[in-house]
C-alpha cells in the first residue's frame, strides 16, 4: 500500500521538477540545462526573503518566483539568443550559466546543511497503516494543480496556444506573426517559474542544498527523454513511470540501484525509441 | 605585412606566456622570520573542511600570540595557507584535490599537510604524492577509513610521514557504538535494531561490522538499507522500520540528505531511537534549525570529544575559544582534531629541535600530549591516535544526544553530562 | 522466371500509419531493359524505390534481384548486390570536390571486389579512377570543373554526379528518381545519350520520371502507378492509349445525366 | 549638423600571400614558406619548449600534463563531432574505462607502464566502443544526451557492486620514471595525434567519415555500412581518450570512480567551443587557455567554478566561433572600409 502513496508522491515530484526543462525545451528547442540551478536559487532567495528580510511566507514565494521569472527571461534574452541553433553551445552556454549560478550561490553563503524552508502544514495522517504528513499530500495536490493549470494555459490561452504553435513548427509560427524570439523569452520565464513553484513545494520536504540542483537536472533530463523531448503529456506519463520505477526498487532490490534506474531508463529508451513515448522527432527524421 | 605577423602569431605565445607568467606572481611574498607554513587541503565548501580550517587557524593563531615555535634556538611563526579540493563534491575528479595538494608543496613551499584532503578516496590518492615529497602530513577530518592506517603499517618505510590525528572506523565502532548501544539496550531493554546506511564503501563496511556484532550479542537486526549519496526519500525504509517494530534505528550518512530523514522519522512518528554512528548534518549547532526541532533526540556520533561543550579534560578552553573567534560552537568532528593536530606538531618539532622529516617522525612517535579530547598517543606501526574511553588513557570519542535545543554529551561515562531520553511517542508505543 | 529476369516484385505494399502508400504492387524488368515508371504526383513512385532498395521495410510482398531475395534488406547490402539509386533530392557531400565525393563509393567493398566502373579501383588510386568516371558523363577533365566544391555545381552536373555515384559501384541495375527533372534542354540532349550509352554497356535502368516525350523515346517499356496501384504495363504505346492513365493524368470530366 | 552617414560597408579580402600559397602550391619566396609553416611551427616549438621553460616552478609542469590529457579528450570530441557527426559528452567514460583497464593491468597482471598504456589505449577502446554500440543509429541531441548518461551509470555500478575496489578505488598502480617522461610522452602523444588526425581525414577513410557527416543516406546508397564506420570513428576517439585516462592513472597511481566526474566530459567540450570547432588545433589552444585559468583562479576558493563558468559563457556568446577560426581568418584576409 505505502509503495502506491509514496509512488504517486515521488512520481508528481519528478513531473514538478520536468515540467519547466519540457516547456523550455518544447517551445524554443533550447535544452535548458541551467533548469536545476533557477530551482535552488528560488529556494535560497525565498529563505533569504523569508528569515533576512522577515517577509511574511507568501509574499516571500511571489517575490522570489518574480525574481526568478526575470532572471530566466535575462538569461535567454542577452546570453542565449546569440547562440541560437548552434546545439553544442547552447547546452554548454546553459550548463555554465547554471553552473556560475550554482557555485555564486555556494560562495553567498549556501553552505552546509542550515537552510530550510517551513511547511505549509504540520503533523501528519494515517491513511490505511501508512503515516503520510500533510505536507506530502500537499505535494500531490499542488502537483495535480499545476499540470492541470498548465494544461488549461496552454489549451485555452491565447498565449499559451501561441507558445504551442512555436513548439509545433518554429516557420509555421513565424508566417503567423509569432515573434520567436519574444516568445522563447516567454517560455524561458515561464519554465523558470515552473522550477520555481517546484521548488518551494519540494523544498520544504529537505533542505536547501546546492547538490540538488544537479539531482534535479539528472532528473528533469530523464523524465523529458523518456517521454519524448518536447511533448508535454509525455514527460508527466514518463515522470509517474520513472517514479514508480524508483519506489519499487527501493521495495524490493534495494535504494542503492535508485538513481541507476533513472539513468538506465534514459539509455533503454533512447535505444528502443529514441523519440520518446509521444516525440515526434524521429518519425520525421525517418521518412526519406 | 611583417607588423602583421609578427603581432599576430602573438595569439599562441600569449598562452605560453600566461603560463609562464603566472607562478612568477604567485611565488614573490617574501617574509620575515622565514614562518613555518602548513599547507592545508581541505573542501572548504563543506562541513568537514571549513570547520578543521577554523580549528586550525585558530590553533595557529594562539601559537604566534604565545610567541611561535621554538625550532632549535630560533622562534619561527606558523603560517597557513588553505586550498579548496572540492574533493566532497560529486563529480569533481579526485585529480582536483591531487592538483591542490601538489600546489600546495611545490608552488606554496608547505613544510607540513595538516588536514589533508577530506575524501577517504582522495585522502588514500594523496599518500604516495605526499610521501614522494617527504613532508609530515597528519590527517585530521573526513576521512575513518581503517586501510589509511593499514596502509601505513604494510609499508612504514614508504608512508612513515603519514600521521592521523582523528578516529578511524573499526575502534570507533568496537570501542564506542558498541558499547553504547549496549549501554542503552541494558537501560531500556531494547534488543531490535534497523539500520541504515549510506551508499559509500566506509558506511556500508561499517554497518556490515555493527549488524554482524549486534546479531551476536542476541540483537535482532534488521537487513542493511542502503541508500545512494542525494537520496531525498527516506519514508519507505522508515515504514519498513516501523513495521518491524524496529527500536533503535543506527543511520551511518554523511550527506545532508539526513536532515529530511530526521524530518520524516519525526513526521512519521516512528517508535525507535535514531542512533547517529556517523551523521554530518547532525553535528553542527546548526541542525536544530535546520529540522525546526525535529531532531529532537537523536544521537550523534563526533569522533573525537571537544568538539561538543564537555568536561573531557581540563583543557577545554578550546570550546569558549572556538565561540569567541568564530562566533559559533565548534561544528564537525574536523575542529577539535585540526586543532590537536597544530599542537601536536608544535610539541614534535620543539622535541626533535629541527625541520628534518625523518627526526621529526620519531619525535612524533614519542608524542605524549594531553590535549582537547584526551592524551594525544600514536600506534608506532599505525601511526593512528591511540584511542581510548578514559581521557588519561587516550583519545576519547564522544557521542552526544539532542536534548532540547542543546548538544549534551551522553557517552563515554567518564565525560557524560546527561543521560539518554527516549522520544516521548516510544515509551507508550514498548 | 526466367534467368535474365533482373528483378521482380510480388505483391509489394506499404502503409504509412493511415496512408496506403503501395497495394500490391507486381513488377518485372528483364536484363538490359529500360523500364520507364510514371504518375501523377504522390503516387507512390518514391516509395516503390525506396521499397526496393531497402530505405523503407515494405509491410508485405517481396523483392527479388537477381534470384536473391532481398525483401528488408538494409540499404548498404542492397547497393553490395549491385542495386543502386539515385535520389530525387540530389544528396551529394557539399563540403567535398566533386571528383572526391566519388571516393566514398569507391571505397565501398562492392567497388573495391569489382574495381569501380572501367575497373583499376582495386590497384589504382582512386583519385584517377574517380576522375575518369567523371570525364565518361560528362565532366571535361581539363577543366576546373571537377575539381570545385560540389555545392558549387550546377544541378546538372549535380545530377551527373549523382549517376557517377552509382556508376563507381559497378552497377547490374540503376533506378534513377527523376534524373531529368530540373534540366534545361541543353543539358538533356546531353544526358540521352549518356543513358544509351549505359543500356549497351548492359546495366539496366529504371526510369522514374515526369518528362514523358524523353522517357517514352528512351524506354522500351513503361509501367503506370496511381494511388500506390500498378494501373498498366506496356510498351510506350499502349500506354498512351490506355484509358485509366488518361484520367489519371488529366482527370476526366465526370458527366452526370440528371435524370 | 548632422552628420552625413556615407554607406560603406567592411569588406574582407584576401591577402596576396595566401592568394598565392592556396590550394595548388607555388611555394617560390622563404616569406610564404614561413607564412605556410609559422603557425604550425610556432605550435609545435610551443608545446615541446614549454616543459623547459616551467621547470622554474615544477607545480605548473603537473598543471601542463593535466592539459595534455584534456586536450587529447579534446581533439576526440572535435574529431568526433566535426568529422563523423556524432556529439559525444561522455569523455568521462573514455578516461575512466581507460584509467581503469591500465590501473588493473598494473595491479592484477603487473605489467610495466610501457605495456599497460598501449593495452589500456586499445582495451579501452575496444570496452568504450562496444558500450556505445547499440546506441550508434541514435543522431543529434539523443546521442549527446545518451553519451551524457553512460559515465554516470559506470560510476554508480561500479559504487554499487562494489567492483575493482568500490568507492575507495585502486591504490598502488606504478608511477611513471621522472616527470620529465611523463610530460614528453604526453605531448609526443598529443602531437602525433593532432597531425596524425589532420592527415587521416584527408585519406579516403577521412571522405568516408566526413560524408558520414554530411550525408549519411547518401553513404548508406553508396554500399557503405556506416554503423561499422561510426564505429570506427568511435573506436578511435575512444582509444585516444583511454590513453589519458591510462596516463592520468599512472600519473597520481591510483585509480578511482570519480574519474568518471562530469569534468571530464565539461571542460574538453568547453575548450573546443572555445578554441574552435573543427580545426583539431583548435581545441588544443582551447586546452592551453582554459586549464591555467582554472588553476589560476585556485586562489579564488569557492568562486573559482564560477567565475570560470562566466568566462566560459563569454567565450561562447561573443568568440561562438573559436579562437582558431578567428586567428586564421584575421591570419588570411584584411579588412577595409569600402565606399558604396
Amino acid at each position: 500500500m505505502e509503495i502506491l502513496i509514496y509512488g504517486l508522491i515521488n512520481s508528481v515530484s519528478l513531473a514538478l521538477m520536468a515540467l519547466g526543462f519540457t516547456l523550455v525545451y518544447g517551445v524554443s528547442r533550447l535544452p535548458n540545462f541551467a533548469h536545476g540551478s533557477l530551482y535552488v536559487t528560488v529556494g535560497f532567495v525565498t529563505w533569504l526573503l523569508l528569515n533576512r528580510l522577515g517577509l511574511p511566507y507568501p509574499v516571500a514565494m511571489l517575490v522570489s518566483l518574480v525574481l526568478i521569472a526575470l532572471v530566466g527571461a535575462a538569461t535567454y534574452q542577452f546570453i542565449l539568443v546569440r547562440i541560437r541553433g548552434m546545439a553544442i553551445s547552447e547546452i554548454i552556454a546553459s550548463y555554465a550559466i547554471g553552473l556560475a549560478i550554482l557555485e555564486g550561490l555556494r560562495w553567498g553563503g549556501l553552505k552546509g546543511t542550515t537552510l530550510t524552508l517551513p511547511v505549509f502544514a504540520q503533523g501528519s495522517v494515517d491513511i490505511l497503516d501508512v503515516t503520510v504528513d500533510f505536507h506530502r499530500l500537499l505535494v500531490i495536490l499542488l502537483g495535480a494543480l499545476l499540470v492541470g493549470g498548465l494544461w488549461m494555459f496552454v489549451n485555452h490561452t491565447k498565449l499559451g496556444l501561441a507558445l504551442k504553435g512555436m513548439a509545433q513548427d518554429e516557420r509555421a509560427a513565424l508566417t503567423l506573426g509569432i515573434d520567436s524570439d519574444r516568445m522563447a523569452v516567454f517560455s524561458m520565464a515561464l519554465g523558470a517559474v515552473m522550477a520555481g513553484l517546484a521548488a518551494l513545494v519540494l523544498m520544504p520536504l529537505g533542505n536547501i542544498v546546492v547538490e540538488s540542483g544537479y539531482h534535479v537536472l539528472i532528473m528533469a533530463v530523464a523524465v523529458c527523454i523518456v517521454g519524448g523531448l518536447g511533448s508535454w503529456t509525455g514527460a508527466v506519463l514518463a515522470a509517474f513511470i520513472i517514479g514508480f520505477a524508483q519506489i519499487l526498487t527501493t521495495a524490493w532490490m534495494g535504494p542503492h540501484f535508485q538513481v541507476v534506474v533513472a539513468l538506465l531508463a534514459i539509455i533503454v529508451t533512447l535505444i528502443s525509441r529514441p523519440s520518446g513515448l509521444f516525440g515526434r522527432q524521429k518519425e520525421l527524421e525517418e521518412r526519406v | 605585412m611583417k607588423k602583421l605577423l609578427a603581432r599576430l602569431s602573438l595569439l599562441p605565445v600569449l598562452a605560453a606566456c600566461l603560463l609562464w607568467l603566472a607562478p612568477m606572481l604567485a611565488a614573490t611574498s617574501a617574509q620575515a622570520a622565514q614562518p613555518i607554513v602548513l599547507g592545508c587541503p581541505l573542501s572548504t565548501a563543506f562541513l568537514y573542511g571549513w570547520d578543521a580550517e577554523r580549528g586550525i587557524k585558530l590553533a595557529v593563531s594562539e601559537i604566534n600570540a604565545a610567541g611561535g615555535v621554538k625550532v632549535g634556538n630560533e622562534k619561527r611563526p606558523f603560517s597557513v595557507e588553505v586550498i579548496d579540493t572540492r574533493d566532497l563534491e560529486p563529480g569533481v575528479p579526485v585529480s582536483e584535490a591531487l592538483l591542490g595538494v601538489e600546489k600546495l608543496l611545490l608552488e606554496k613551499k608547505a613544510d607540513f599537510i595538516v588536514g589533508g584532503p577530506v575524501r577517504s578516496e582522495a585522502a588514500l590518492a594523496a599518500m604516495p604524492l605526499i610521501a614522494k615529497a617527504k613532508k609530515i602530513s597528519i590527517l585530521t577530518s573526513g576521512s575513518l577509513t581503517p586501510k589509511y592506517g593499514d596502509t601505513v603499517a604494510q609499508n612504514p618505510d614508504q608512508f612513515k610521514y603519514l600521521f592521523r590525528i582523528s578516529g578511524e572506523a573499526k575502534w570507533m565502532v568496537s570501542g564506542e557504538i558498541i558499547p553504547c548501544l549496549e549501554q542503552i539496550g541494558k537501560k531500556y531493554n531494547l534488543d531490535k535494531m534497523a539500520i541504515m546506511v549510506q551508499d559509500v564503501a566506509h558506511a556500508r563496511a561499517g554497518g556490515g561490522i555493527i549488524a554482524k556484532v549486534m546479531a551476536d550479542k542476541g540483537w535482532k537486526v534488521l537487513p542493511l538499507e542502503v541508500y545512494p549519496t542525494g537520496a531525498t526519500d527516506f519514508s519507505l525504509g522508515l515504514s519498513k522500520a516501523k513495521s518491524a517494530k524496529a527500536q533503535v534505528i543506527l543511520i551511518w550518512m554523511d550527506m545532508p540528505e539526513t536532515s529530511i530523514l530526521l524530518k520524516q522519522w519525526h513526521d512519521m512518528k516512528i517508535p525507535a531511537l535514531p542512533f547517529g554512528s556517523i551523521i554530518s548534518a547532525a553535528e553542527q549547532p546548526s541542525f536544530w534549525a535546520a529540522t525546526e526541532g525535529k531532531g529532537e533526540f537523536c544521537l550523534a556520533n563526533v569522533v573525537n570529544a571537544g568538539n561538543a561543550p564537555s568536561q573531557a579534560t581540563p583543557w577545554t578552553m578550546f570550546v569558549e575559544a572556538y565561540q569567541k573567534m568564530w562566533g559559533v560552537e565548534p561544528e564537525g568532528y574536523g575542529a577539535s582534531s585540526s586543532y590537536m593536530a597544530v599542537y601536536t606538531l608544535k610539541d614534535a618539532i620543539e622535541r626533535a629541535g629541527s625541520m628534518d622529516s625523518d627526526k621529526l617522525v620519531e619525535a612524533m612517535k614519542a608524542t605524549d600530549l594531553m590535549g582537547v579530547y584526551g592524551r594525544v598517543k600514536f600506534d608506532p606501526k599505525t601511526h593512528q591516535v591511540i584511542p581510548s574511553l578514559d581521557p588519561q588513557e587516550g583519545a576519547v570519542g564522544t557521542i552526544f544526544q539532542w536534548q532540547a535545543g542543546k548538544r549534551v554529551v551522553v557517552f563515554p561515562p567518564k565525560i557524560a553530562t546527561g543521560e539518554i531520553l527516549l522520544p516521548p511517542w516510544m515509551k507508550d508505543a514498548k | 522466371m526466367s534467368a535474365e529476369t533482373m528483378l521482380s516484385l510480388k505483391g509489394v505494399t506499404k502503409r504509412f500509419g493511415g496512408v496506403q502508400a503501395l497495394t500490391e504492387v507486381d513488377m518485372e524488368v528483364r536484363r538490359g531493359d529500360i523500364l520507364g515508371i510514371i504518375g501523377p504526383n504522390g503516387c507512390g513512385k518514391t516509395t516503390l524505390v525506396n521499397c526496393i532498395t531497402g530505405f523503407v521495410r515494405p509491410d508485405q510482398g517481396q523483392v527479388i534481384f537477381q534470384g536473391r531475395d532481398i525483401t528488408g534488406w538494409p540499404p548498404h547490402k542492397v547497393a553490395d548486390a549491385g542495386l543502386t539509386r539515385t535520389f530525387q533530392v540530389m544528396r551529394p557531400y557539399y563540403s567535398l570536390a566533386a571528383y572526391k565525393n566519388l571516393i566514398v563509393p569507391l571505397f565501398s567493398p562492392r567497388a573495391r571486389r569489382t574495381g569501380g566502373w572501367r575497373g583499376g579501383g582495386r590497384m589504382g588510386d582512386r583519385n584517377t579512377v574517380a576522375v575518369d568516371i567523371l570525364e565518361e558523363i560528362g565532366f571535361e577533365r581539363d577543366s576546373y570543373v571537377p575539381y570545385k566544391t560540389a555545392s558549387s555545381l550546377p544541378t546538372g552536373y549535380l545530377k551527373r554526379l549523382e549517376l557517377a555515384r552509382c556508376l563507381a559501384l559497378r552497377p547490374d541495375l540503376i533506378i534513377c528518381d527523376e534524373v531529368f527533372s530540373g534540366l534545361s534542354m541543353s543539358e538533356m540532349a546531353s544526358m540521352l545519350p549518356l543513358m544509351e550509352k549505359l543500356r549497351a554497356e548492359g546495366v539496366t535502368l529504371i526510369m522514374v520520371e515526369h518528362r514523358l516525350r524523353e522517357l517514352f523515346s528512351l524506354a522500351n517499356r513503361v509501367m503506370v502507378l496511381n494511388f500506390g496501384a500498378k494501373v498498366c504495363e506496356g510498351n510506350s504505346e499502349e500506354v498512351m492509349a490506355n484509358e485509366e492513365v488518361k484520367r489519371a493524368y488529366f482527370g476526366s470530366e465526370e458527366v452526370f445525366e440528371y435524370v | 549638423m548632422e552628420a552625413v552617414i556615407q554607406s560603406r560597408r567592411k569588406e574582407r579580402v584576401d591577402r596576396g600571400i595566401k592568394v598565392r600559397t592556396d590550394g595548388v602550391y607555388a611555394v617560390s619566396s622563404w616569406r610564404e614558406i614561413t607564412y605556410l609553416v609559422a603557425p604550425r611551427l610556432l605550435l609545435i616549438g610551443g608545446l615541446v619548449l614549454l616543459p623547459l621553460m616551467l621547470s622554474a616552478v615544477p607545480y605548473w609542469q603537473k598543471v601542463l600534463s593535466i592539459i595534455c590529457i584534456y586536450s587529447l579528450l579534446a581533439i576526440s570530441f572535435d574529431f568526433l563531432a566535426h568529422f563523423v557527426g556524432l556529439v559525444s559528452l561522455g569523455g568521462a567514460l573514455y578516461i575512466g574505462i581507460g584509467a581503469y583497464t591500465a590501473a588493473l593491468l598494473n595491479t592484477h597482471l603487473g605489467l610495466p607502464p610501457i605495456l599497460t598504456i598501449p593495452l589500456a589505449t586499445i582495451l579501452g577502446g575496444g570496452i568504450c566502443t562496444l558500450l556505445l554500440w547499440p546506441c550508434l543509429p541514435l543522431r543529434g541531441v539523443y546521442f549527446a544526451i545518451v553519451s551524457l548518461m553512460f559515465p554516470l551509470l559506470a560510476a554508480r555500478v561500479i559504487e554499487a557492486l562494489d567492483i575493482f575496489g568500490g568507492t575507495d578505488g585502486i591504490l598502488g598502480v606504478v608511477g611513471l620514471p621522472n616527470k620529465w617522461v611523463e610530460m614528453y610522452v604526453l605531448l609526443g602523444a598529443v602531437l602525433i595525434i593532432l597531425f596524425g588526425l589532420r592527415r587521416l581525414v584527408n585519406e579516403d577513410v577521412g571522405l568516408v567519415f566526413r560524408g558520414v557527416k554530411d550525408n549519411d543516406q547518401a553513404v548508406k546508397a553508396s554500399g557503405i555500412n556506416i554503423i561499422t564506420f561510426k564505429a570506427l570513428g568511435v573506436f578511435i576517439a575512444s582509444a585516444m581518450g583511454c590513453l589519458g585516462g591510462a596516463m592520468l592513472s599512472h600519473l597520481y597511481m591510483w585509480a578511482g570512480i570519480s574519474q568518471f566526474a562530469l569534468d571530464f566530459s565539461i571542460i574538453p567540450i568547453a575548450a573546443t567551443v572555445v578554441g574552435g570547432g573543427g580545426t583539431l588545433a583548435g581545441p588544443v589552444l582551447g586546452c592551453l587557455l582554459l586549464v591555467p585559468i582554472s588553476e589560476l583562479l585556485r586562489d579564488f576558493g569557492t568562486l573559482r567554478i564560477a567565475v570560470y563558468a562566466v568566462i566560459l559563457c563569454a567565450f561562447i556568446v561573443f568568440k561562438s566561433e573559436g579562437l582558431m577560426v578567428y586567428g586564421s581568418r584575421k591570419y588570411q584576409q584584411f579588412e577595409r572600409w569600402v565606399q558604396i
